[in-house]
């Protein structure tokens, strides 16, 4: 569905730090006018609450069927489109990159809007969870579908 | 017969493990897993409509289950 | 007005290759949690036209004042912003990034929609142009007002 | 007096020169020094309303000229 010409696609689920350079060198082709990057970072305040780490936990085998999923559908409505998704799983710090995102094509507009979907897309159906933790000890598994009232717990 | 369900984050901490066996008879759909999981300690902590997945791919409620299929209940997921 | 705290801002015009770290590295702060970045690279076909190469051109003091100019009116509608925008003139090949573009914020509308402002503003009003140079030998200064009928000559 | 306006690109090529010095009587605006440019040879390759920057920022056609301003014919631009 995909066949990118020359490197291979990168849709994967990793336990190390992302690699920008990775992701770029896979959508990157002498075809390619523009290259669309979106990088996910643990920021240190979430909800007002200071953050001082953040646990990501995935269901590993199916995580990885659903970004497949979406660069497949990203390059159906877009072809020509090379897509790379890499997800990091495991303890991230403040400022670490847990996702990123390239999305190449001739033209600025596809790259762009694919991009986008390609993180809006991912954020809705790929079993991916976080822990965050907080300074004063607590901790909660961010639930985005009830922000106003997070299962928080004490360790 | 039983059927071993996977579960993640605050599933996986409201049962207190990573795999719980739920008691089912077959056939049966997605619907009557979750039914029968709410009468293992924890199951009242689901929501009403917890999303879950057969062979890694999201089912609906009346999507059938048979022996073998992998089945993973599946929080609200946060990625990104 | 941009007062980025940590890292400078950067918006330059450079004769070198971009280093696109140095772009992340500019924009990445605690308070970030997502950095949509555009990369604009030379590629081996435009309007049906093989392209071999491409020379960039600047009125580089004002095309930096116009840069900053966006970078600063996008800071301005989206508070907490951290942007940076490099462009590359001289003598480019296939592959080559010509122009990248980083923006940093708390959240990733706000990261995604500054991106694709950026290169849109720049594309209308930054002093750079562009000369494409095909493999018959012609080159065009590029015309994005009139991509009808192009000034062509032979040189 | 002559004032020197800077070319770019397919307008320094037509003008064959990266300055080009316009006779204008002062005080004068951003349209006289474009009708004054016309006169010289490579002036007819001029579109109908090119675009001019006074002290690197862009200038309606009436904006006011001064000696010592640093004028710029600028070309469709295509960065990016």
């Amino acid at each position: 569905m995909t066949s990118q010409t020359g490197a291979q696609p990168l849709v994967a689920i990793t336990h190390d730090p992302i690699e920008i350079a990775a992701l770029l060198a896979a959508v990157s082709h002498a075809s390619v006018g523009a290259i669309s990057t979106f990088l996910g970072t643990v920021r240190e305040v979430n909800d007002d609450r200071p953050v001082t780490g953040i646990d990501y936990e995935g269901y590993e085998p199916m995580a990885a069927r659903e970004m497949q999923g979406i660069a497949d559908e990203l390059v159906t409505e877009w072809p020509g489109l090379r897509i790379a998704i890499v997800h990091r799983l495991g303890t991230l710090q403040v400022g670490d990159v847990s996702v990123a995102i390239a999305c190449a094509h001739a033209r600025r507009a596809p790259s762009a809007d694919a991009m986008r979907r390609a993180i809006e897309s991912l954020k809705v159906r790929v079993p991916i969870w976080k822990r965050e933790h907080y300074v004063d000890g607590e901790w909660t598994w961010v639930d985005p579908t009830n922000a106003a009232a997070p299962m928080k717990r004490r360790p | 017969m039983t059927l071993p369900v996977l579960l993640f984050a605050s599933y996986a901490d409201a049962f207190g493990a990573r795999t719980v066996a739920v008691p089912v008879t077959m056939p049966c759909t997605v619907a009557d897993v979750v039914l029968a999981m709410r009468s293992i300690p924890g199951g009242e902590k689901l929501p009403a409509k917890p999303l879950v997945a057969v062979n890694q791919a999201y089912a609906k409620p009346d999507a059938p289950v048979h022996a073998g299929d992998e089945v993973a209940l599946i929080p609200p997921v946060a990625g990104g």
